[in-house]
């Protein structure tokens, strides 16, 4: 059985004004990680705030999980007051993670905002792989966590939306820019959803296959409340409502049905 | 902890203790598997099963609210041919109590799954005529007394298994809806559901729920619930199960306090899903610490200190 | 911030800013004298009144709960003659609108009580037919349409001033009980008054209110109350004072966005004594940052997303 | 008018394993502090748990309070949870505080378990008034802070309901032996409601004006709301609910009706 337990924070380190790196101890159970799966996190103290937030595991390592944590209410500013040595309730792993078991040799991936987090641990599990690898890494102001990418491949590329000529733009524009002189077989992509609905669209209309990871409000993150849900396609005229927290967070981008 | 009687019969129903889970808070079960032993929960409400699969509303379905959260599911479930068939089988393995949870548009078509059901190994139904998340019947069957008794009466006729009405705390007086119940040939009552609210998203100038309202639940509502349970122990003689934000044993001994014979969890197991194990251990170290020999002792037992 | 119009006209009462403190929560007024400037404060509605002085409940009254506080005063009040001699003169001080929470076991006293009070420098009165703190009147009086008319209407006949009704939340269904107060003669509505409930010492096995049940506000309540004056503002067409669980700016706006004109603040002002001022500048920032010049902008704005 | 501050905690000692004293910075603004009054606190994060907490002062230094806390619930775990450097928002001094416009020079201090908190400013203050006073101190199993109240009369005795034979009891035991061979002009007294009580008594009994501060659940603390009611006499026969908020926390003896 699974035993969800008080994990000890290792590190904590302030990567901006509003994003913070929190490096937690394992839970002591033997389960395998992978990349694209959540973690959920009791914030506070006590039963307040109620209900848990799901956070991406951004890097795996020996004996403890990096996570970063964008403050964007109660719950992640709670997280983030928290302190080195404090436990705090993490629920997982969760959710069934990108899916590895992929044909073709070159891969793109491209994150957005704090979206870049989960991207971080599966460039690292691809470039185990002997792929290639280009990341793109879209930012409103401020990149982050480049350097952490660029241990695994030496192609990361970055977009900042209010930057300088060089770099500025959306990094949507950039993938559009570069498949006009490069095959891609692969897009793995995590970010907010405008983002994830032009990639979806680029890879159907470029035919190469795409996985998202889709945030959507959760209450359990394990399967069994059915608010999560994100409409996927079912037969041919058919569609469903399914879990994002556990048949996602991760989905083919040809599943995915963006009209709500 | 064994010298303790946990066992409670619920008019009919015996289970071997008082910790149930609530209707929609648990799927089928499934998932929990992996965190707990079912065999050790008192009674497993299903998510709330129609005869036809139902899609459920749009997202979100969820917002977080002061100390409770709104849900808008809209009674997702893959109907009731599917649950007997995929999910059933699969959940009496376990040496624990099977409460179908059972809705409907119309009388009728509760009637029928009612009619389903009782030819199946389910040990008892719940008539669930008080959700707010579906447009049509749900709630509207839940909020007056007439109603309540008649949809009461005629489901009454097609089960014939142990049969529970689960009532809506939107309504006037609960009392009188219970008495409805009652008469109407129900064995059992469980309340609450959730209470009808709505949040909104300042910034989007929308509600946060896909559909505009949602069902709350969890400790804000705590104190409407345990007012309730209390107002209809001592209007109807049949038992109650009582829900309503239980977070923790304390609030499962308020219930049992305030009249309920059995209690049932719901938000807390999305929170916490070992929180079923912890709030039966709660429960029987309370209950040794004060003396009791039976969970049966506490049942109703609040004093009104002014009274 | 003077460019933003704050002002709001509720069907006749003018109030120089929508932020309203609630009845029971601010006495009347001398205490928060000490921390606010109350010229700055939309309307007061006084501490509940009675023909005669009223000793109130038995102590304790109050238990919190989850994000929540039940309250058990049982309208604890000097009288109406005393407040007209003593408080009053206090109150018209200061440039703001009076409002006069007015409470009767019978239809008469409250038809007396308005009669009274129409002869005063109070600016409008508040009918309260929702206080679950009472045994004769209160709350009764507020749960069925039919009265909830009868009641507007004959009181409206002895007032001559402006006329709020305050619903109670503890209803079938709030639209119902708003039609009947408008064409009962109300000017404008106000809601929620508290929801019904109770909590437990479980160690010593009795209620923690001394009268067993209270009144449950506080944001616990607020997506209940959310809900309910975005229904009432689809039914009615006077005015609405919402309130239930405001705390900050935020919760404020959530009110506005759902239809409320005006919103009142009651169990806030017992944690922060300071807060109808900030919530006051939060309001008005709020409207500046997304482009709007008046409060009355945003009333009845919401959308809903899958409507 | 008023302010309510973030004041800074300059000091938290854990004085046994359930109570703690907390040395807070004053408010910032020319108030007279009295004994007997107390201060409302915010104890959590944000707005959880809802409602302040009372907590008496219990000694008044030149620009700070310190305040004795006995964990008993959330509130005040939270507060003791505080660190060296936080700030708490206190709300106060609220409340009437001791009367000591006295008459006459003997003078019984009584309290017990935390209620011992606000008879030591009490007994400062007293102390400058040149009157003899008697401090009598019950505590179930261990005394705390005697010897503050040391600093301020010789004359300090001590009761423990489960102590040895020398000094086991109940505090008022103590003070029908004493009263039996000493005559006091005035009893003043804090604790547990049964000991109030009985503390009223005997001052009725033995002809002695006592003031008790009573403990009763509030909310504001400020007045407003009337939650927090004493039962009080109102002339001959009649009687009369006041706020111990505002009307007390200190209420003479003979006007307190003890029949709820
Ligand atoms: C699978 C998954 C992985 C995620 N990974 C990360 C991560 O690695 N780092 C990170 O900073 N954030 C991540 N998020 C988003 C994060 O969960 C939300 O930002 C967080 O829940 C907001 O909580 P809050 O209390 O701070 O904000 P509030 O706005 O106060 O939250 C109120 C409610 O809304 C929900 N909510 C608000 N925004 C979101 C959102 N974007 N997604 C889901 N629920 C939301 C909250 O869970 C909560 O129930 C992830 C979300 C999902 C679904
Ligand atoms: C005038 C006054 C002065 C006080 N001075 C001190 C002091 O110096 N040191 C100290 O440790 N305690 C003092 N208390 C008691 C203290 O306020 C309570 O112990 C505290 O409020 C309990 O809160 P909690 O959240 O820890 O407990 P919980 O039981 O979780 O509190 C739940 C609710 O009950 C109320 N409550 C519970 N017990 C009491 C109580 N004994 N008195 C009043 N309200 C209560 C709380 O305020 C809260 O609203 C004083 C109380 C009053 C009225
Ligand atoms: C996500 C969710 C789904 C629910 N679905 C159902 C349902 O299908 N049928 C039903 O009778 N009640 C349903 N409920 C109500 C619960 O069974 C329970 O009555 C209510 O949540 C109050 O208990 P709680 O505060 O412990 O959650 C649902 C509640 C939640 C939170
Ligand atoms: C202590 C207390 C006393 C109250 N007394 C009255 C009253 O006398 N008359 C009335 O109409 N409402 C009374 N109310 C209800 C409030 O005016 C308000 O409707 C309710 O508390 C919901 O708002 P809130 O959540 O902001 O407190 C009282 C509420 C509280 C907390
Ligand atoms: S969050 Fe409960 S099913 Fe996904
Ligand atoms: S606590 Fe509000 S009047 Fe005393």
């Amino acid at each position: 059985m699974k035993r969800d337990l008080l994990c000890k924070v290792i590190e904590k380190v302030k990567i901006n004004e509003n994003i913070y790196k929190l490096t937690i101890e394992k839970p002591n159970y033997n389960k395998n990680i992978k990349a694209g799966q959540f973690f959920n996190f009791k914030c506070g103290e006590g039963d307040y705030p109620l209900l848990r937030r799901p956070i991406s595991v951004a890097l795996v390592k020996k004996d403890s999980i990096d996570f970063y944590i964008n403050k964007v209410g109660k719950g992640t500013n709670a997280l983030c007051e928290k302190k080195e040595g404090d436990y705090i309730d993490i629920l997982g792993p969760l959710g069934n993670g990108f899916d590895l078991d992929i044909k073709g040799k070159n891969i793109v991936i491209i994150g957005g905002g704090i979206g870049v987090a989960p991207l971080l641990e599966l460039t690292k599990q691809l470039s185990d792989m002997h792929v290639n690898i280009d990341v793109m890494l879209g930012f409103k102001k401020e990149a982050f966590i480049v350097d952490e990418f660029k241990k695994y491949t030496g192609s990361v590329s970055i977009t900042l939306e209010n930057g300088s000529e060089v770099n500025k733009g959306y990094v949507t524009d950039l993938l559009k820019e570069r498949i006009k002189s490069k095959k891609y077989d692969y897009i793995f992509t995590c970010g907010p959803k405008p983002m994830l609905k032009e990639v979806k669209r680029i890879g159907e209309e470029e035919n190469i296959k795409t996985q998202l990871l889709m945030e959507e409000r959760m209450a359990c993150g394990i399967g069994a409340c059915l608010v999560c849900t994100c409409k996927v396609k079912r037969g041919k005229d058919d569609w469903n409502y399914v879990r994002t927290c556990k048949e996602g967070p991760v989905f083919y981008g040809d599943e995915v049905i963006f009209d709500e | 902890m064994s010298n303790i009687n946990m066992s409670v019969d619920l008019n009919g129903l015996k289970l071997k203790n008082p910790v149930t889970v609530a209707s929609g808070t648990f799927g089928f079960g499934r998932e929990f598997a992996d965190y707990i032993d079912l065999n050790k929960i008192g009674a497993i409400s299903v998510k709330g099963l129609t005869l036809e699969e139902r899609k459920g509303n749009p997202t979100p379905r969820v917002a977080e609210t002061p100390m409770g959260m709104l849900n808008s599911v809209g009674l997702q479930n893959p109907g009731v041919e599917y649950f007997i068939k995929y999910e059933l089988p699969f959940l009496k393995q376990f040496d624990t109590k099977i409460i179908a949870n059972i809705n409907g548009n119309t009388i009728e078509e509760y009637c029928k799954i009612a009619n389903i059901l009782s030819k199946t190994s389910v040990n008892s139904l719940e008539l669930n005529i008080s959700c707010p998340n579906v447009k049509k019947g749900g709630v509207s069957f839940g909020r007056e007394p007439e109603m309540v008794y008649e949809i009461t009466k005629k489901v009454r006729e097609y089960c014939s298994k142990h049969l529970i009405v689960k009532l809506s705390p939107n309504v006037k007086d609960i009392r009188e809806i219970a008495k409805a119940a009652e008469e109407g040939g129900a064995d059992c009552i469980s309340l609450i559901n959730t209470l009808i609210g709505m949040a909104v998203d300042i910034e989007k100038e929308t509600t946060i729920l896909a559909r505009g309202i949602g069902g709350l639940s969890g400790p804000a509502i705590k104190p409407v619930a345990v007012r309730m349970v209390y107002e209809v122990y001592n209007t109807v003689s049949i038992p109650i199960i009582g829900m309503g934000g239980i977070m923790n044993y304390k609030d499962a001994v308020e219930f049992f306090l305030v009249g309920a014979s059995a209690i049932s969890i719901g938000t807390g197991n999305l929170i916490n899903p070992y929180i079923t194990m912890e709030i039966l251990n709660g429960i029987e170290n309370h209950l040794k610490t004060k003396n009791y020999t039976s969970v049966k002792d506490i049942v109703g037992k609040i004093k009104i200190p002014s009274a």
